[in-house]
């Protein structure tokens, strides 16, 4: 089984969760987390006193999908995600070894 | 305790009644010595100023620190607040205004501070008068001004100072520094200030300048707060910051509309002018930001217009629309200098700027009152000389930021001594509020 | 609806004007029977008791609850107020009010209840008076009372009961408990409290005492929060709990002065002690904790000063400053021990702490009213046999907590045989707000 | 600017003194002329309207944006304060009230417009008086309605209009819409509507009417939020709109019991109506969104309360409690049809419901209170012809519809013009608190 | 040493992390996250405009643990998160590479 | 490519943003977590009721680095986010199999 990481654009979120589950992957779980990259922060003045705020906030995606299943994956997210401006954000691809569904207990591809 | 504390004198204060005036006979005294309208204003005026401590500063200063102090801004302004009741109750109602033992031009003792024959109360009935109100109310009103001087400071310390150390440090201030300052301007005749013939309408001495020097000196001996200038400090909850801004303005009507002590035209005027200043310098410091850093924000609106409030209060009596356009003007060009430039250059860290907003603007207000309470400036005082004015107005300003300056100095020694002033690096970096108070702001 | 129920009759309530006393022209009559003043005062009182409950109230309860159920205190706070409004307009100012066929000493129904003339308002116009107020206003001032009482006991079933049953268990019980306890307490001379020389200055008995008393009851029969005691519950915005105790400590000058009806001196002397009290029972609180846990909290602060304000509540008019000191101290060492000690060991789930803080601050001031309304120790009461009149509250008391709670038992057996008292084992699990309103309180 | 513009002449108004009716001697006069009871009331009034403004409808709105616009809320609703304020001093208040020139039933530019007297409060001192308060008062009492009315429609174009297009569209609207419509309205006798027999107590017309066409115009003008109608935009902030929406009800006591401008029967009744009208209306909304949706929602009551606050206003001071049943009623079903059918129908942004809930609100309560006003349905206006009442209320409608629509359209393309209505794609994006202020709302 | 990730529910977090510490887990990192699976999500209307919320507050807990610990610590998590409604949730297991404990530089399993 | 987590105090997250572009790492990821280990927690009272807190709040940076930088990242964060008192975090360091650019579609380590 491979995880799919795909730090996105917040506003993103229901275009990626679309087009994911238009693949047939039928779970995911997004977290909210701030990105530091090229693109570049804001600043904020309070009474003069000046805050670079260089982490943008982002929506990280992450799923588990089966082998192949991954690239399909990747390719929804590339397609739901990219604005073509700096800050659209990254997929990474890694392997997970064992999945397990809390409620039944079971194991496998089947249980994602 | 002996009981004969409580055999109460009645009616304190003479008055000379309406009814006297009108030649009606004495069955309409009892009736007309309390004027309810005056009564009714003033008692509202009372729970607007109260408003103003719980929650409008607490809320203004607690939006301004980082989540982790949010509760400390807001236990302090309580806590405060119980204070300086109890104090006002046992002593510090007396020794502000008993008036026994005052004689006018006199320089001995009670110029300063006033006698004891209140103490706890004593004599006061719901039946005693000051004026057309009930003296109970003038009580209350003069009451909640003393609670909120000591709550403006604490803007200076915030997020560092131990809990203990501003309770102890309240109660030396509002009795060593607080009291006597109140006695001196507003003792009434043979008061030193008074005497002088300086104009503090609603607390511009009292209140604001008394509160920013205390606030400098505090600010310095506290010392800046871990990581001050490389960590970034922002707001953590200025939609907070801004409510409370709104009810401090809104609680300023009761400040300085009721210090007339009567619900007349003297009062509305002083409104009409409490609202003009703040628009004034919350716009002029909107343009100053917008001009130099491009654009105007939220957060500086609200700050020039609380120093707006704070310039307008020793004047609301005297000056009219003109000198409230001057005043707002001023202050708001004045207090952001002050509260940015001035600060960065100083190297202190006032936490939340009470130097710059508070001192900076008492000290424009009671200095412009002599200006633009003049006749032809369009204010309301007959017979002003503005340079003579301006010169009793500074001296008065003078020998409070030297007495209550060295004062503060002293007695923050002293407390450091007794209980020390700062919390624990432990406790400054997981927040005041587990480390004083054993809770949390939010758990969202 | 006949049209004949509009046909008002003029000025309901005999008065005997200034004027008359004053032997002027009958001209100055219309002139005099109504205060301005006192209605300027009254007006503001009522608009400060509203504000108690939405915000202050609303505000208060729900920062205590957990985030998934902050909107379903203020929907019934909101929807409370709206209810129990149209009662007081159709037959709840009407059966608290109405004096018809009430006898001195007699102890008939109207000993009891009120009477049926004014019922939709039957009666009142603008020209009505009562006292030196308009009959309107007097409405006013008595609806937010009747308004708050049961906002009050919501607190004990928060985060659990049913929103239908909130509105069915409102409705039933103030119209078979505030409403006689009002008459009882307040109706005037014939009055079955009133008669017996029951002290209850702002509601000491009708409100606090009764809204105590069902909270128990209610927390009992609907039962403890799903894992309460195991999971933990901290409060999910403490700063908004502490504007609402700001909010409702700055209304309670409208609850408690205003219930002199007049703007005088004992309105003030009311709000005197009405300062004092809280800031006395929430010091007392803190210096507990911090001798106990080791910190002085904000919450244990404010809950101290809102039992301080409900226990000087049916003492306000009555003490002196030494009474509210001791009211103060004693409210804020029980209602300590009842919210924290006695409620853990009976075992019940008072969420928000209605019967230690409320039920215990209304106890403990209509007992120490009896004693400190004595001139000796500092009171207003002339005559007063502590002895006795400590007896009569002893009897108020305990005959409203056995009418309150048996009718408490009855119509919450009754509403959950109709609607069913709790919510859904999974609108509890995600909340009241999404299960019961469909909405969420933030989504930052 | 030369100094004579500041020798103000004392007062303006004259008043026929109570004094005088009594024959009491002249030196009843000066203390007689201004009741300290009705000031008393109007000062507060005057706070309560403040109030409603900020923090009150800047909480209500704030709420209801997404958090990333949460402080262009109350920054606009804060300058919005400033500039009225200015203008009402300058030449705000003069062109509403100055009388010179106007004639009973003459059609010339002082039926429509007032004139210069007093501009720039030229003419008003301490002891100036109108009515039996002092003028002082009157001109920040009507201030704080010229202050509210453009606040109020910022809600249509809430997250994107720039900020100084906000700023630019409220003089413009301020000096060409309110003051104008003000003027006709309440202008006294020769003001076009007054002269017609209008009713708008409180500003049915002056206040709602305006805002709520100007809302829509504005709304279809400035163009739907970027992805309305696909992106889910819900309230960041419940609770504080909830906050919000009881310090609006709050305030409404002195919106509508203020312009009594007394203390006296006529604001206590306004008052009654002004509570019973939110309870039913609120309710109807919650009813209806029970059977149409399932639940009832605290939003939804809390809207439905704002619209039969919106709908009572111009009604309070005719209306008896069935004309306020009836007209809570009604608009919390033409309220809710409006602000969910209609706007959805009709396709336009108002983003937070301007046009249905203030627009539909002040077109209820306009047109009812010529039914309920009516002695046979409860109402207070003698001699009230029902139908032809309605004729004059419906005239006065149409004209402010299309005077106020044609002149929004102007202002704004003017406004477009000159500094573009619209913040950039990106602001939009990112927000207007970091686009247009530099700052963020909350930093947990 | 393998990386155990569980998604649960937020009312399960304590039983979990006390199941996990009886296996000898004395470390774990918890992360509020929003969940998107079979469990189907609420409805929100505002003033008639709906709102289908489709993911559900779920906490992932991540614990770090040496390979021959991780069946026990799945086996712990499945008991301590089950309900057996439907979104009970998933674990995930990886393999981690290397650790290090920052305070003192260490790395390797000792450092969990 | 190696993906490095680092769980650190939130008040080191600025160094170790700076620590880590000084080794050439121009982009990385943040995360608000919870942390649980040796580091003790603290207790709230509200109205006498206790709460003991054990999870303290941790910042995760997630930085994913082509695999000979990985080194010079991790002791960059060792360095950065140390104080020496417990709590000071960990380090965990995994594979990724593939890495992508939303805004290009491209992929590699040339996206990082
Ligand atoms: N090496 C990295 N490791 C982890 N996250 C990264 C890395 N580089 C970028 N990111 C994440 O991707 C987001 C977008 O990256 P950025 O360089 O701003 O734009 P782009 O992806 O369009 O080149 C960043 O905000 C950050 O959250
Ligand atoms: N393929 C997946 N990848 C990542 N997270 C998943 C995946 N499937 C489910 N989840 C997470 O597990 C949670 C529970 O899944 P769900 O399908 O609703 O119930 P269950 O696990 O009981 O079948 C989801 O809310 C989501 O956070
Ligand atoms: N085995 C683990 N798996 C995941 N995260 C861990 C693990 N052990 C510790 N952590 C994280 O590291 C943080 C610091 O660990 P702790 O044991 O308190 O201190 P130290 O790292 O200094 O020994 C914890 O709060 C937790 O977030």
């Amino acid at each position: 089984m491979k995880k799919i990481e795909a730090i996105i654009r917040p506003s993103k979120l229901n275009d990626v969760k679309e087009a994911l589950t238009a693949t047939g992957c039928q779970g995911m779980t997004s977290i909210e987390v701030k990105g530091f990259g090229r693109q570049k922060g804001h600043t904020e003045v309070y009474r003069g006193a000046e805050y670079v705020v260089e982490f943008q906030p982002k929506v990280k995606v992450e799923a588990v999908v089966p082998d192949d299943h991954a690239q399909a994956a990747v390719e929804a997210i590339l397609k739901a995600a990219a604005t073509g401006s700096i800050g659209d954000g990254k997929i990474f691809v890694s392997t997970i070894d064992e999945a397990f569904r809390i409620r039944t207990g079971e194991s496998g591809e089947d249980t994602l | 305790m002996s009981f004969t504390l409580f055999s109460y004198r009645s009616s304190r204060v003479g008055v000379v009644t309406a009814g006297t005036l009108l030649g009606l006979p004495a069955l309409a005294n009892a009736q007309e010595t309390v004027s309810s309208g005056d009564t009714a204003w003033i008692t509202v005026a009372s729970a607007l100023v109260l408003f103003m401590m719980i929650p409008g500063l607490a809320m203004f200063y607690a939006g301004l620190v980082r989540t982790k102090n949010v509760l400390s801004l807001f236990m302090q302004c309580f806590v405060i607040t119980a204070i300086v009741t109890l104090i006002w109750v046992i002593y510090g109602y007396t020794l502000s205004f008993d008036a026994e033992g005052m004689v006018a031009g006199g320089h001995g003792l009670h110029a300063f501070i006033g006698g004891f024959e209140n103490i706890f109360m004593r004599g006061m009935t719901p039946d005693s008068v000051h004026g057309t109100i009930p003296e109970a109310l003038f009580f209350v009103f003069q009451m909640t001004f003393a609670i909120i001087t000591p709550g403006l400071f604490i803007g200076a310390f915030a997020e560092r100072m131990r809990f203990s150390a501003v309770v102890l440090f309240t109660v030396l201030w509002v009795s060593l520094v607080y009291l006597p300052v109140c006695h001196m301007v507003w003792g009434g005749e043979g008061s030193f200030f008074g005497d002088m013939g300086v104009i503090d309408f609603a607390g511009g001495i009292v209140v604001h300048l008394t509160a920013g020097t205390t606030a400098l000196v505090a600010a310095i001996m506290v010392g800046p707060r871990k990581g001050y200038g490389k960590v970034p400090m922002p707001p953590h909850n200025l939609v907070m910051t801004l409510t409370g801004t709104a009810m401090l303005w809104v609680g300023w009507f009761g400040f300085n509309g009721g210090s007339a002590l009567a619900a007349n035209g003297k009062a509305a005027m002083a409104i009409v002018v409490t609202q003009i200043s703040p628009c004034v310098a919350g716009l002029t410091w909107a343009v100053i930001e917008r001009i130099r850093i491009g654009k105007p924000s939220a957060l500086g609106f609200a700050t020039g217009a609380i120093a707006g409030l704070a310039a307008i209060t020793p004047a609301s009596g005297s000056v009219g629309p003109l000198g409230a356009v001057v005043i707002g003007l001023v202050s708001g060009v004045f207090c952001y200098w002050a509260a940015t430039s001035l600060k960065m250059k100083l190297g202190y860290d006032d936490a939340l700027d009470v130097v710059g907003v508070h001192g900076g603007g008492g000290l424009v207000g009671t200095l412009l009152v002599a200006v633009f309470g003049a006749g032809v400036l369009g204010g309301w005082e007959k017979n002003l000389d503005i340079l003579h004015q301006l010169g009793v107005q500074g001296l008065a300003i003078a020998f409070t930021l030297v007495y209550c300056g060295v004062l503060s100095v002293v007695l923050l020694k002293a407390v450091d001594g007794l209980v020390g002033l700062r919390v624990t690096a432990e406790t400054e970096e997981e927040g005041l509020d587990l480390g004083d108070h054993g809770e949390v702001g939010y758990d969202f």
